[in-house]
């Protein structure tokens, strides 16, 4: 009897400490999601609603946290929805100058909280990727991208042979989800964080065959 | 433009405040602002009053990474194994102002000391001695300052 | 002569890589050197000191010490703490963290605003304080293993909200936690990038914080470790010791489960 | 007022190994505040060291000595109990003054 009593006890004082068990799945998401109302604020230049993501940055996340990857029709319709959103230069130039391009790869500045809006965004490349040789400092996150125009034989990037690799390479830096659903790479131009002029530097620093890239 | 001679006086003025506040009296000693404002080594020197020949000496040595990860945190090490050293000196090359830290040796202390010190960019460092005969001697090594982190 | 240049090439390109790698090599070991001989006197020890006395000094209306706070071994207990923090406390009805433990001990013991010293900059004002109390109290648990109680629902519930906080992509950049810390052996620039969703050993991640920074002379604890990444991530100011900076504590610190804690460390 | 330094030093033979912080800012006078005004220079000029209150050691130092700086040095015949005290003064005219025992 007493016994009795203190296994219905017990089992009271667990029920009491908070409903016993985890929540599930939906209501995790869900109560994630209000903590992140709770908890962030606008600050400087950067709103909370940057935190709203679109529909491939929210399946992305989604798989991240189950662990496995896209499954291969929702894959490719992440990347032709991001395709869709890829913008050829203005003016029809896709290279521009290599050593502007090296200084924006250098520059990692730009629409954090502490930037004001007047900061020039900067590409952030060498966080990520080896790209001239001659910089020590590069991450590692992403591929080396040095010799990446000499790789894939481009003498001339104007000519039509060039044509596939600099229309892939101007696409993937604009919207990199394009190519790949969930890569880790920003979508430069879709995002807005680099303007078409800064892209096609970038372009030539990879592409351009006098860039100390492709040396 | 302030000439020799009148940082000369300056230093005594200040030498003779300092000796007057009596707080620290047996620590009283100027600080030599035109020798830490000074541009570059011989101009440091100059300012010092340290007129010998700078001669680079394998009896000195600096201590520096070969690549800082940070500039504004560079370790850097001054020793000598002479006798008869008078002053110890790190000279950062291409700093704004090239004298970075000065010790003034005794009996009591051996001639070797560890700081750390900012650099703006890539440069010689020195180690430099003035020995109590007049000598000046130096050892120095380049030190590479990198970008780290993701802020550009 | 096809194959005979081919060779040559073959040999130029293997030399060429021979040199890169042992380039990379030479500047990877440089840093370990650079950090090596920072390790001896981590100005760290002149914010552990002010913790201490801190801790011990009565302040604010109440005119009291924090000597009554407790961490979650007890009233008065520090060491140890650190190692098991963040954890569910009954008093509050919430899982907190070092810091917003520290809030809640400033504002009941000692009267002080916790609400005003949230919404006060890192490194201003009672921040710094409570910068120097997080080192001395994480000093006094050095050598410890994390062992972050998951026995309350609220806990676990924490562990997972945390988990999705981490993969959480977002922002213009579209980054998460996890696109620097998602993967084993990755650097940004020369920076080594610990993987945190797994365990990332003794001393590495969680196990290091809080520290000094070398780039800018100053104290960071967790939350402002955090707070920073968050800032890089281009996302907007999570709320000091905000329940989102508190579940994704108790991620990182669940995925360290067994690691030793080196905390106070210095970093670049 | 200045926070206290963090003075250690270690008796090993008949010498002693002293490691000193002190807590400062040693702004240089390069840099800029966020309204684009340079921030004035503002750093220690002047350490001395004492061994059992004699004086063995003075130092100069500039604006280019890192933030809460580090200093190591060896005081010959200082043994386990001795007395090591350490001040500073910055160009501001503040003062600091701390003293360990040798270990």
């Amino acid at each position: 009897m007493i016994h009795h009593q203190k296994v219905i006890f017990l089992a009271l004082a667990v029920g009491l400490a908070g409903c016993a068990s985890v929540p599930d799945s939906a209501s995790l998401d869900k109560f994630t999601a209000d903590i992140v109302k709770a908890s962030f604020r606008d600050e400087g230049i950067v709103k909370a609603s940057v935190l709203d993501a679109d529909e491939t940055n929210r399946l992305c996340s989604e798989a991240d946290v189950a662990g496995k990857p896209l499954d291969d029709a929702t894959a490719k319709r992440v990347e032709a929805l991001n395709l869709k959103t890829v913008k050829a230069p203005p003016n029809g130039k896709y290279l521009g100058d290599w050593k502007e391009g090296e200084k924006i790869a250098q520059n990692g500045r730009g629409l954090t909280y502490t930037d004001s809006a007047k900061t020039v965004n900067g590409g952030n490349c060498y966080n990520c990727h080896k790209i001239d040789q001659k910089e020590i400092s590069f991450g590692t996150i992403g591929p080396s991208l040095h010799n990446y125009g000499k790789l894939r034989g481009v003498a001339d990037p104007s000519s039509a042979e060039a044509k596939p690799v600099v229309e892939y390479t101007w696409g993937k830096i604009w919207n990199s989800k394009a190519y790949n659903a969930c890569s880790n790479m920003p979508r430069a131009g879709h995002m807005g964080i680099l303007n078409a002029a800064q892209i096609a530097d970038v372009m030539a620093l990879l592409l351009d065959p006098k860039s100390p890239v492709n040396q | 433009m302030q000439t020799r001679r009148n940082a000369l006086k300056h230093t005594a003025v200040v030498a003779g405040l300092l000796a007057s506040t009596g707080l620290f009296p047996q620590f009283a000693f100027a600080f030599n602002k035109s020798a830490f404002d000074a541009k570059s080594v011989a101009d440091a020197l100059k300012a010092l009053g340290a007129s010998g020949a700078l001669t680079e000496s394998k009896d000195v040595s600096v201590t520096a990474p070969d690549i800082a990860e940070n500039g504004s945190v560079v370790p850097v090490g001054v020793a000598t194994t002479l006798a008869g050293v008078k002053t110890l000196l790190i000279m950062v090359e291409k700093n704004p102002a090239t004298l970075t830290a000065l010790f003034n040796v005794t009996e009591s202390v051996e001639p070797a000391f560890q700081a750390r010190v900012k650099m703006g960019q890539s440069s010689d460092v020195y180690a430099i001695a003035i020995m109590n005969d007049g000598k000046v001697l130096f050892a120095k090594k380049e030190v590479k300052v990198t970008l780290g982190g993701c802020g550009g | 002569m096809r194959i005979a240049n081919k060779l040559v090439v073959a040999a130029v390109l293997a030399s060429s890589g021979m040199v890169v790698w042992a380039q990379k090599n030479a500047a990877v070991q440089a840093i370990e050197e650079y950090r090596a001989m920072l390790q001896d006197g981590n100005p760290a020890d002149l914010f552990e000191a002010k913790g201490e006395g801190l801790w011990k000094q009565k302040r604010g209306p109440k005119n009291a010490t924090l000597e009554q706070c407790d961490l979650g071994k007890g009233p008065g207990v520090v060491k140890g703490v650190f190692v098991e923090l963040p954890r569910f406390f009954a008093d509050t009805g919430r899982v907190q963290d070092l810091e917003s433990r520290l809030l809640t001990c400033m504002d009941t013991l000692q009267g002080l605003d916790a609400a005003a010293i949230a919404k006060t900059s890192f490194g201003k004002g009672e921040q710094v304080n409570m910068t120097a109390l997080a080192t001395w109290i994480a000093a006094e648990s050095k050598g410890m293993k994390f062992a972050l109680p998951q026995a309350h629902v609220k806990e676990k519930t924490f562990y997972e909200v945390g988990k999705r906080l981490f993969f959480q992509r977002a922002g213009p950049h579209d980054f998460s936690c996890a696109s620097c810390h998602g993967e084993d052996d990755k650097r940004i620039r020369l920076q080594d990038l610990p993987n945190l969703t797994n365990n990332p050993g003794d001393g590495v991640g969680v196990a290091a914080w809080p520290a000094y920074r070398v780039s800018n002379g100053q104290m960071w604890g967790m939350q402002q470790r955090l707070n920073d990444c968050y800032r890089q991530q281009r996302f907007p100011y999570p709320g000091f010791g905000s329940d989102a900076t508190i579940a994704l504590g108790v991620y990182l610190g669940v995925n360290s489960q067994g690691s030793a804690s080196v905390a106070p460390a210095i970093k670049r | 007022m200045a926070d206290p330094m963090r003075i250690r030093a270690q008796a090993a033979g008949d010498k002693a190994t002293v490691r000193v912080l002190m807590a400062h800012e040693m702004e240089g006078g390069q840099r800029k505040d966020a309204s684009g005004s340079i921030v004035p220079a503002w750093y220690i000029q002047e350490v001395t060291a004492t061994h059992n209150g004699k004086p063995v050691l003075t130092a100069e130092w500039g604006p280019a000595v890192s933030k809460n700086p580090f200093l190591q040095f060896v005081v010959k015949g200082a043994k386990a109990g001795d007395k090591i005290g350490v001040n500073w003064k910055d160009n501001r005219g503040d003062t600091r003054s701390d003293e360990a025992t040798v270990s």
